[in-house]
């Protein structure tokens, strides 16, 4: 069993969750026992379009596998716009990387609510299994694409 | 322009007329219909099961061939037309419709629900304009009390379709008025005339059609117009209040000035 | 040429400027570069030919803070750069007397290099008078021609177009060298595999050698203080600052001009390891176009930025993975 | 180097049973930077709290790391703990190891191993904290209301009542709100005017309150305790202050064409108006679109009768500028549009009416004054039909989700009274539910069955069909007895959904509060926080929040301004400190912060800077700390990376990333 | 022995349709032109496939009495389509046993000079495999 829990990949990844939508929503699915795999781990932020790029970026260099970031639901923000200029900044930053061949599943945007606890866990759940997909991050780790 | 035909089983048979009057009319106001090659019948009825293909395929060859001539693909008949219509969007919206369907097919190029299904009322209304064709009409209706009967698979499911408000159209009413007849609004228009239950259940689709025929007459109808056959075929059962009742596309020609030219021939 | 010298000396001999920023030869036939001139004297190495590809937009954000109006020459082009720098509040139009000039495409020296023409001791054909059909080259080896067009820059081809977007007067006239698609070969990359594309990157970025000079040339990378260079975004370590930055400065640097790069095409020009670096501006804007609808940085200065706008029907970032 | 302290809660077992909070402590205590770390039950506890004090003063702490629930559950109860023992409360940060770790986590070693990272990444951000102080802001003492309705008017009694100015502003011209258009109320059967219009009387004489009629909103700028507000007095053509509300105006005008608003359409109005007889303020309004005077440009009746000279049809609108300290949001609902359901012919059948129009057509102000008849032929119904959740409970898009909550009751409340002022009058209600969960409210229901022979059938009616006789055939369901019922009637009510008042989309965006797909506003927390919006001094007040009948809307009116009189009564806000602040030697002064940010806290100045010995004049961006609300959204805009955020720094960030990833 | 779970499984796929969104308002029953001539009417098909009970689904009559005129599927509210269940456990019982509603031998009797095609051809779809 030890031993192949060792062989078992187990990716590093960071979600970024706004502080009013997302994080929320992550309690919820804490409080309601929803689980998903502790490869997550949660960094809390107000807004989604607190997220820069070089978060991410920087994520994936020091050797994350996955990097996901929850806002509120377009329309929703608590900032009232905040996660427009996220989308579009994601949207932009994430056509990038696949254009220099990195693989998309490694980056996400999801919507949810503080009242998606179910949507939060699901997500993970779906997120940490495409990761595991995917394997390693290689070529993230080196956007000079040295590898 | 050119549209690509598909005529369907009844209107190469019993219900020539309806496909001989709508073929003059369309070249009286300037448009033509090729009929596509090698059509299949439609199979009369949408397959409603999620897993069904092999009943879908024959619209498909249909969609697939106008996609290929790049022309949209024009139906006369109310049945052809709801099964094209539905497989069509199936082939756009349904994923896994779409998969089997191709896997099925081997095409150069799957087909995706690209064709534009458009009925012959629709052309009437969207792209020749009911204005333009008033202007054609030469011999007007006038003063005839006409009420349009729509049945049910032009109008339903109005999502689908997209043919008109499913609850309370206007298509045929605007029609009628274009070629100077007098609509007669009446609540059954689009209630069912038994569709295909006459074949074993006679007396079932007759009081439809009798509840129809009343409620048509009652308002004030002389006639009905239908734009399928089997409504046709079911009216003309109805034994109460019996009105006449005609294809669509005869008063058309008929307003139009080809009629006679039909009938000749 | 003598035209832009005559018109320049006039202006600064009626004060309506104190000095001129053009183009001065350099010491060879083929790489002329920037620079100011305040008398008469010092015009008589101006150049203006196929070979002034630098835009001096850029140069503008000093001379505005200096005294006096400046004379700056802009191709059509630069203007673009000009204009959003005006928009940054970068420059100040008041400190510009804009000279609009003709252009009929620029040069590019390794373009005649790579057409074997080697030890080149001049080249005639490039002044905006002559037809620019034909280069003239005199080399150790013998006289060698080549046509114009060959020898073009890239960004030429795909040329936004002769008109300029901000003057005070305009001189000599421009040609239409546009012939290829600007989007073409970032199309072509597109639809490369992944496993091509990142061997496609890995081949050209493997190249740098982190010189900074497309960030110095970039009208667009006009900070103050390159991110890069502040501490910011260090987590106290300088080291991992360091190969952070080695790692992500091409793409980091692409989205911080993102929505704000012109195309201006001089990254590329002066890259000394020739690395396409066009090509990561270009993707952003033509998914800018192709996402939130056409914008050509530069074009306008009172046009809404598409990354500081938005729209509520915005496609979803799941977008990369779901269009074919 | 800060100097950290680390606490790690137990939560009893919710975390201890899955996370090893002692090898948590062990393996922190490691950590650099880290002097002290220690676990115990319940950290949030009088005790807990205790050992952080101690902590803070034995070990000299700088920095403080909870390791416990939610930040969103006691980060405040933490910072409160660490301010009393003298730490800035803002070098408290949280690992939310409970609702991210140990409730979602089963394998003890996996949640551990989480909880230490996590615990790390707090530290890591921790040791780039610094200190921060809220900054104050004052309180304008003064409450706009957005709404003239029921809700708005008793949000705006109790608020003044309390001292405080209020300004209501209302749309139409006169206050009342849809309560106005009511015959009866439920479910005592008091006629609605009786009620309300004493209300209406009372918030306009009150010295406190101020009525903006035939106004609306048209930019709210500012923040809680000090928001700045335009709001446009529509041209009403008529001079208030010279108006006797005489009456000959309207009496006189020849244009008498216009559909009246106030009768939901059923009779006309003239083109100078008053919506009704009760109306405040009893001033008239010239519309526009209607009247001679402006589309054809002769007539001009109603001045030549005006004795007191009123009538100006130079009038402009005028934009006034008020300052507020709070904002109720009152605008109340309107009834669907019922293009979507053609089946029930009501664009077809004159005969076919809402609940809405019944209730005009009940009243004794209404377009039959009163009588009941059918409008197609002024013919008195035999037989009556109410369709229930019209529009209300679809799954799909041609209706609304939510059930409207007052038809059951009104519908009641009609059927009661037909058979009750006409007694010959069969009526049958078609339900799916009757749902009357209120006080009196199933005892009201059960006497229209039991005591007025009300006939209630359990079935959804299909389609009604108007008949060449005039009638209308109603085809319905009868669920429990199994049959299909196909019966005339002579008219045929529909109990069509509410939704909020369409403007409110336009409102919400201007001051920043959200709302769910349903239009309605959402509020703070929805068990908890019910009248307050997520937006600081922001309130809710009616249907604008949820769909309610009069007694709820009442009760929340006056929850609403206890809220916003809490506010009002406070001096000085504190702010929140986590603001964005620009360092002036990385600004550019290029403006791409100031277009991103929502709130117009951004401004630039010219300034000089010492540069590193390079002294020079720059444009900078100043960030105006009492606006900003801290979302970031300039931080990445910025193409130099000067602007940063207070409390979630970029370095603060990248430090928690670096620590998940180590 | 296929069970009646199941067999409701399988309706649910065929149709696509969800049961459990059903609030039994009775639309569709309220607006189906056969409602008569139904032993379990529309709106009961929900719970025939709910309980499971999906052999007596399959020996009713209703099965060959719905006109697929998709009136019920235009207006339930809750967008539960109890047109498509009907249609889905037609095609279970036809699929699965063949028992067909028409057999080749009726049709000469049933014919008349004007039937068009479009009849018998829809029929044949419905009735049989």
């Amino acid at each position: 069993m030890s031993i192949e829990t060792n062989e078992t990949f187990r990716p590093k990844i960071v979600a970024f969750c706004c502080n009013w939508c997302s994080y929320a929503g992550a309690d919820l699915a804490g409080s309601s026992r929803l689980s998903y795999p502790a490869d997550v781990k949660i960094i809390r932020v107000p807004c989604s379009c607190r997220v820069n790029p070089m978060f991410i970026l920087r994520a994936f260099e020091k050797g994350a596998d996955g990097v996901i970031l929850c806002g509120c639901h377009p329309g929703d923000c608590h900032y009232s716009t905040g996660n427009y200029y996220a989308r579009r900044r994601m949207t932009l930053l994430f056509s990038m990387l696949d254009y220099i061949g990195v693989e998309n599943g490694r980056t996400r945007v999801e919507w949810v609510s503080a009242a998606e606890g179910v949507k939060f866990s699901a997500t993970m759940n779906e997120f940490v299994e495409k990761i595991r997909s995917l394997g390693k991050n290689v070529r993230l780790g080196d956007l000079r694409c040295r590898s | 322009m050119k549209y690509s035909y598909y005529p369907g089983c009844t209107l190469t048979t019993k219900a020539k007329d309806l496909d001989a009057y709508g073929r003059a009319s369309a070249q009286a106001l300037g448009f033509e219909l090729e009929e596509i090659a090698d059509w299949q019948c439609c199979g009369g009825v949408y397959p409603l099961g999620s897993d069904e293909i092999a009943t879908k395929l024959s619209s498909v060859r249909a969609l697939h061939e106008a996609r290929e001539k790049g022309q949209d693909l024009v139906t006369l008949c109310s049945a052809c037309h709801h099964v094209i219509k539905r497989v069509n969007d199936d082939m756009k919206n349904v994923e896994d419709i779409r998969t089997r369907a191709n896997n099925y097919m081997q095409l150069e190029k799957p087909y995706a629900g690209e064709t534009n299904v458009l009925h012959f009322l629709e052309v009437l209304r969207d792209r020749v304009g009911f204005d333009v064709l008033k202007e054609k009409v030469v011999n007007p209706l006038t003063g005839k009390k006409i009420g349009a009967y729509y049945g049910c698979l032009l109008l339903r499911p109005g999502k689908i379709l997209a043919f008109d408000n499913p609850e309370n159209p206007a298509i045929m009413e605007d029609f009628i008025r274009a070629i100077g007849g007098e609509p007669v609004v009446y609540p059954y228009r689009n209630e069912c005339c038994g569709g295909y239950i006459s074949l074993k259940e006679k007396e079932l689709s007759k009081s439809m059609c009798d509840t129809i025929m009343e409620s048509a007459s009652g308002f004030g109808a002389e006639m009905l117009i239908t734009a399928c056959p089997l409504c046709l075929y079911n009216l003309n059962k109805s034994v109460e209040e019996k009105l006449p009742v005609y294809y669509f596309t005869e008063l058309l020609a008929e307003a139009l000035g080809v009629k006679e030219e039909v009938d000749r021939a | 040429m003598q035209e832009l010298i005559k018109r320049a000396k006039e202006l600064l001999a009626d004060g309506t400027v104190v000095r001129v920023l053009g183009w001065k030869a350099g010491d060879l036939p083929y790489n002329p570069e920037p620079a100011y001139f305040a008398k008469d004297t010092d015009f008589a190495d101006f150049v203006y030919n196929g070979f002034c590809g630098a835009n001096l937009s850029k140069y503008m954000i000093e001379a505005s803070k200096m005294e006096g109006k400046t004379l700056v020459f802009l191709k059509p082009c630069d203007t673009y750069s000009f204009n959003q720098l005006l928009k940054e509040h970068r420059v100040e139009r008041e400190k510009a007397y804009i000279i609009g000039v003709g252009c009929k495409g620029k040069l590019d020296i390794e373009k005649i290099k790579a057409l074997g023409i080697k030890g080149i001791q001049s080249i005639s054909g490039a002044e905006l008078t002559d037809e620019a059909e034909t280069l003239t080259v005199q080399t150790l080896y013998g006289e060698k021609t080549c046509a114009y067009k060959d020898a073009m820059l890239e960004r030429c081809h795909v040329c936004k177009g002769k008109e300029h977007k901000i003057y005070d007067e305009l001189l000599l006239t421009s040609r239409d060298t546009t012939d290829a698609d600007r989007f073409a070969e970032v199309a072509r990359i597109e639809g490369l595999s992944p496993e091509e594309k990142f061997a496609f990157f890995q081949k050209e970025l493997g190249k740098c050698i982190r010189c900074n000079a497309c960030r110095n040339v970039c009208p667009a990378c006009s900070c103050r203080k390159c991110v890069f260079d502040s501490n910011k975004f260090d987590s106290s370590q300088k080291a991992n600052a360091d190969s952070f930055e080695e790692k992500m400065f091409h793409i980091i640097r692409a989205f911080h001009v993102a929505g704000r790069c012109t195309d201006c095409g001089e990254c590329s020009r002066v890259c000394p390891q020739g690395i396409p670096l066009h090509l990561f501006n270009r993707k952003f804007i033509k998914d800018i176009d192709e996402f939130y609808g056409e914008y050509q940085a530069g074009e306008d200065v009172d046009a809404d930025a598409p990354l500081t706008s938005f729209t509520f029907e915005d496609v979803e970032p799941s977008v990369v993975s779901t269009r074919s | 180097m800060q100097r950290i302290g680390v606490f790690v809660c137990h939560c009893g077992s919710n975390i201890a049973a899955t996370v090893d909070v002692e090898k948590v402590v062990e393996i922190i205590r490691q950590e650099p930077g880290v002097v002290h770390a220690e676990d115990y039950q319940y950290m949030c506890s009088e005790v807990g709290q205790a050992k952080i004090a101690d902590a803070i003063h034995e070990k000299g702490l700088t920095g403080i790391v909870v390791c416990s629930c939610s930040p969103r559950m006691h980060e405040t109860t933490f910072r409160k703990a660490a301010e009393r023992a003298g730490l800035n409360p803002y070098m408290v940060e949280i690992a939310n190891i409970r609702e991210h770790c140990s409730w979602i986590h089963k394998d003890v070693e996996e949640a551990t191993k989480k909880a230490v990272i996590l615990a790390r990444a707090a530290i890591a951000k921790v040791n780039l904290n610094a200190p921060l102080k809220p900054g104050e802001s004052r309180v304008t003492k003064r409450a706009l209301i957005i709404g003239g309705g029921i809700a708005g008017i008793q949000t705006a009694l109790d608020i003044a009542d309390a001292g405080y100015e209020v300004d209501i502003v209302e749309k139409t011209p006169s206050i009342g709100g849809r309560m106005s258009q009511l015959d009866k109320t439920f479910p005592t059967l008091d006629c609605s005017a009786c009620i309300l219009t004493p209300k209406m009387v009372e918030a306009s004489a009150h010295e406190k309150i101020t009525i903006y009629t035939y106004s609306e909103v048209e930019k709210v700028t500012g923040f809680v305790g000090d928001f700045t507000v335009d709001i446009r007095k529509k041209a009403r053509s008529v001079d208030m202050d010279k108006c006797t509300g005489c009456g000959v105006c309207q009496e006189k005008c020849p244009s008498k064409k216009a559909p009246s608003e106030f009768n939901r359409g059923l009779s006309n109005r003239s083109a100078i108006y008053t919506p009704f007889a009760q109306a405040i303020p009893n001033v008239p309004v010239i519309d526009r679109e209607h009247c001679l005077k402006f589309q054809k440009g002769k007539c001009g009746v109603c001045a030549k009768v005006c004795q007191a000279g009123a009538i100006d049809y130079e009038q402009k609108d005028e934009i006034v500028t008020e300052k507020y300290g709070a904002i109720v949001v009152a605008t109340g609902f309107d009834v669907i549009k019922l293009d979507n359901y053609d089946e029930y012919a009501y664009s077809q059948s004159k005969d076919v009416i809402t609940s809405l129009e019944l209730e005009r057509i009940m009243n004794a102000a209404g377009p039959t004054k009163g009588h009941l008849e059918r409008l197609s032929d002024g013919k008195a119904p035999r037989e009556m039909v109410f369709i229930q959740c019209v529009g209300s409970r679809c799954a799909d898009d041609r209706g609304k989700s939510y059930c409207s909550k007052i038809c059951c009751m009104y519908t009641a409340k009609h059927a009661m009274l037909i058979r009750d002022k006409y007694p010959d009058v069969n009526v049958t209600v078609f339900y799916i539910d009757v749902r009357t969960p209120g006080k009196n409210f199933d005892e009201f229901y059960r006497r229209a069955v039991e005591d007025f022979g009300v006939n209630y059938i359990k079935g959804q009616v299909g389609k009604v069909a108007p008949q060449p006789n005039g009638r209308l055939l109603v085809q319905a369901s009868d669920l429990l007895d199994n049959r299909q019922i196909k019966m005339e009637a002579d008219m045929v009510v529909l109990a069509a959904a509410i939704e909020p008042n369409p403007d409110v989309r336009k409102i919400a965006t201007m001051l920043t509060a959200s709302i769910d797909t349903n239009n309605f506003l959402t509020e703070a927390h929805a068990k908890l926080r019910p009248v307050e919006s997520p937006t600081a001094g922001v309130f809710l007040s009616g249907v604008c929040q949820g769909p309610k009948d009069i007694p709820e809307t009442v009760a929340q009116a006056g929850a609403a301004a206890v809220k916003a009189i809490g506010l009002l009564a406070k001096d000085k806000l504190l702010t929140n400190p986590c603001t964005a602040h620009s360092d002036e030697l990385l600004c550019n002064g290029c403006s791409t912060c100031a277009n991103v940010c929502p709130y117009g806290a951004i401004t630039y100045e010219v300034r000089q800077v010492n540069d590193h010995g390079i002294r020079e004049d720059r444009r900078l961006a100043v960030v105006n700390e009492a606006l900003c609300q801290g979302c970031g959204a300039c931080t990445v805009a910025c193409p130099s990376g000067a602007m940063d955020l207070k409390g979630f720094s970029n370095r603060q960030i990248l430090a928690e990333v670096d620590a998940i990833c180590q | 022995m296929i069970t009646g779970k199941k067999q409701a499984e399988l309706i649910k796929e065929i149709s696509g349709v969800n049961p459990l969104k059903c609030m039994k308002c009775g639309k569709c029953s309220a607006t189906c032109p056969s409602y008569n001539e139904m032993d379990i009417k529309p709106h009961q098909f929900v719970s025939y496939v709910l309980n499971e009970d999906i052999e007596a689904l399959m020996q009713s009559e209703s099965l060959w009495k719905c006109l697929s005129c998709f009136a019920c599927v235009e207006r339930c509210p809750r967008d539960v389509k109890p047109g498509k269940l009907i249609d889905a456990a037609r095609q279970l019982l036809i699929r699965q046993r063949g028992q067909e509603y028409l057999s080749p031998d009726e049709v000469p009797e049933l014919l008349d000079p004007e039937i068009p095609q479009q009849l018998l051809v829809s029929a044949f779809r419905r009735y049989r495999r």
